[in-house]
């Protein structure tokens, strides 16, 4: 298993009946694919859907139907168009039971920043910043490393996405539950050691006295 | 996926004292099988959010007459001689917002905004202790979100989603209060099956809805 | 000719080609029983529709479409259903050409009061608020007098639907334009004299060189 | 009732330096032909508030490609390339806005509210120089109105009263900016008689649009 199907894979499994999730591009997007059948769930894109049915299979393309990254999507039977005003009025007004979304850096206090390196990528935030800001769940999905450089740092020093608590990091190498009191190192990764992790993070870390493997 | 629920199991949902949002205009668009089945429960002390309360017998006027109303939030009771009746014996407390503040109060109470600001009600006793806000120059009321325990919608079809579409001026209040509630009870004239509302038609999407009621067979 | 019809069709006549209309309950609804056939106007009810049609004729009745006193109604074709966010946005927005409003005072100043009596009729304001602050153009259509008092005061005594100045006050003795300078007598009603209307009125009122008779 | 306009009628209206609202998510809901018609045209300087900037040949990417963008009012930028060379080579100034912010600043416009109060933007560099209000202990960002001289809009169909519906993500901004924009102009895959368009469906009412497109015949 490589690190973006350990993370899909974990990711996954936070997902509950029920749930409207919006999953950002790229990583997050993979959590699909590990979701067990029996899990009814709908998945919204901030750009207009409720019901978002994954990538359009050919000859079931529609112009008119993408997903947040503009890619030709499918949308389940009962799903749902609206505005942008809508959508973003279920984001912030918390209707939204969990957003995945990728990361840059996170902080002690479980602040993200996602969106931009000055001076290198201002790409602009697009919907992140109402995502992190208003979703009821945040979920950072992310390597735990930069090409060995640590991503879960004491303080961004990044901007940030929003001056809110995330609610877990799930990395190839660890589930991390930022709380009151600081990272709680929840669980380790298939191949991961408590030592490793301690490593690959400038972060204090809260290392409980039995850090289980991720059940995946 | 919903199944219908009873008309007494939703009506027992509602505990006394609830904050309930109920959608109509002049008891267009309002829940009357809904509001029939509290007024047969009896469980009251309400703080009622709506725009009116309807007239004597209709609607709300229901929920009024049965007495399990303390305290109701519209812009106008005055086709319904017996909310004012009681308003004036002290029975209801009666706030009165203008209708395109209340509104917008309810609106940003579901999508997550701290407040409206608007010009409506400047110089008039709306004001009275509220916050002015000056955005460029210009005076502003900054009148505060609404939020209900429970808000009782009406619509035209609902499908076992919870996917609502409403028809004509029986929209009113409805589609923004299903936004603006901890839960959403909905009454439809039809239940149809998931698929047959368009998603370009549907108004209030499913997500949003924890109950439809069932329908009269 | 009584007087709510010497009214209605003189504010018929400010109506005009291309505007979305908001009529007030009683009086102001009388005034689309004089519009020429040529005026291509879509009328707005509050509670939800544009396109408004009229009182509907037997056999025509749908329980789900009323204005906004909650009569029955038919609408026009090519009429849209909007909900009360939009209805308000509308009016708000300064998308409302016109509304005609009943009124218990106006002033010098131009501002209305038409809502509540305190102490004796306490209704709510319904839309009122909204209409008066938001509509581009605003017309106060009553009798000049209250059982021989007079309406159009000084200050007005009661509370205030706005703080802003309407555009015209029409009578079945005047029309009256409130302006920078003050109130200005524009017409007098067909039966009218100047020295009737200045006697029926408490505000100070300018009055021009020569003030024609309404054009009914 | 309205009468198609053509194309180059509609481009011909809309000055040098115009704020344009545009409609469209990636290009996905963004009225391509009235696009094109502005690149004939070759008027520019036009300050453009829209979600993004789509991609180089698409949508608004080929007003940038044109050179006739001065401005732009965007949540993201990302995907076009040129947009970002021509920011860093200061041919074009990008204000950054979140995009949840954005539609409400262009709904505030649209609907004659005083500005949007969200938590959205609170401690990141979207705060910077903006009002904050306190409501109910909570602190939220001022965000203020956006409004345009012209909204360019694309539908799924229009009828000849100007009515629109909208087909499923191509809704996104469009029927928002229809609403903030001194002139609103229409592009719709068909144009239909009127009373076509059940009220019920019609998304933009007709009195909001000035021109509707003529079609491709």
């Amino acid at each position: 298993m490589n690190a973006k199907e350990i993370i899909a894979r974990r990711v996954a499994m936070e997902v509950k009946d029920g749930m409207l999730v919006n999953l950002g591009i790229g990583l997050p997007s993979m959590v699909t694919n590990y979701l067990p059948d029996d899990v009814d769930v709908m998945f919204q894109a901030e750009n207009g859907v409720v019901g978002l049915g994954g990538s359009a299979m050919p000859g079931f393309e529609n112009k008119d139907l993408t997903d947040a990254g503009g890619g030709l999507v499918m949308a389940v039977p009962g799903a749902a168009s609206i505005d942008s005003a809508v959508s973003f009025g279920l984001i912030r007004g918390g209707h939204l039971d969990m957003t995945v979304l990728g990361g840059l850096q996170v902080d002690e206090r479980g602040y993200l920043a996602n969106w931009m390196v000055p001076g290198k990528m201002v790409p602009g935030m697009g919907g992140a910043m109402d995502l992190v800001a208003g979703a009821k769940q945040v979920i950072v999905s992310m390597v735990h490393t930069a090409k060995g450089s640590p991503k879960i740092v004491p303080e961004c020093t990044l901007p940030l996405t929003a001056e809110r608590r995330v609610s877990l990091i799930v990395t190839e190498m660890a589930v991390i539950e930022p709380t009151d009191e600081g990272l709680v190192l929840r669980e380790l990764g298939p191949e991961a050691t408590v030592e490793q992790v301690v490593q690959a993070t400038t972060a204090k870390l809260i290392i409980p006295e039995t850090v289980p493997r991720m059940a995946l | 996926m919903k199944t219908a629920t009873k008309l007494e199991d939703a009506a027992a949902l509602i505990p006394e004292g609830a904050v309930l949002l109920i959608g109509g205009f002049m008891a267009v668009g309002t829940p009357e099988r809904m509001i029939d089945a509290l007024v047969e429960r009896g469980v009251g002390g309400f703080t009622v959010v709506a725009n009116d309360t309807a007239l004597v017998g209709k609607g709300i006027g229901k929920l009024v007459t049965a007495g399990l109303v303390k305290k109701v939030i519209a812009s106008h009771i005055g086709l319904n001689p017996e909310t004012q009746q009681k308003m004036i014996a002290g029975e209801i407390e009666v706030e009165l917002v203008p209708q395109g503040t209340l509104i917008e109060r309810i609106r940003a109470g579901g999508v997550g905004l701290g407040g409206v600001l608007t010009q409506t009600g400047l110089g008039t006793p709306v004001e009275e202790g509220k916050q002015i806000v000056e955005v460029q120059g210009e005076r502003y009321l900054l009148e505060e979100p609404i939020r209900g325990d429970f808000a009782l919608i009406k619509a035209k079809q609902a499908d076992y989603k919870g996917n609502l579409d409403y028809a004509l001026t029986a929209h009113n209040f409805n589609p923004v209060m299903a936004m603006a509630a901890e839960t959403v009870i909905a009454e439809a004239e039809v239940i149809v099956p998931i698929g047959a509302i368009h998603p370009d038609a549907v108004k209030t999407p499913g997500i949003l809805v924890d109950h439809i009621l069932e329908g009269e067979l």
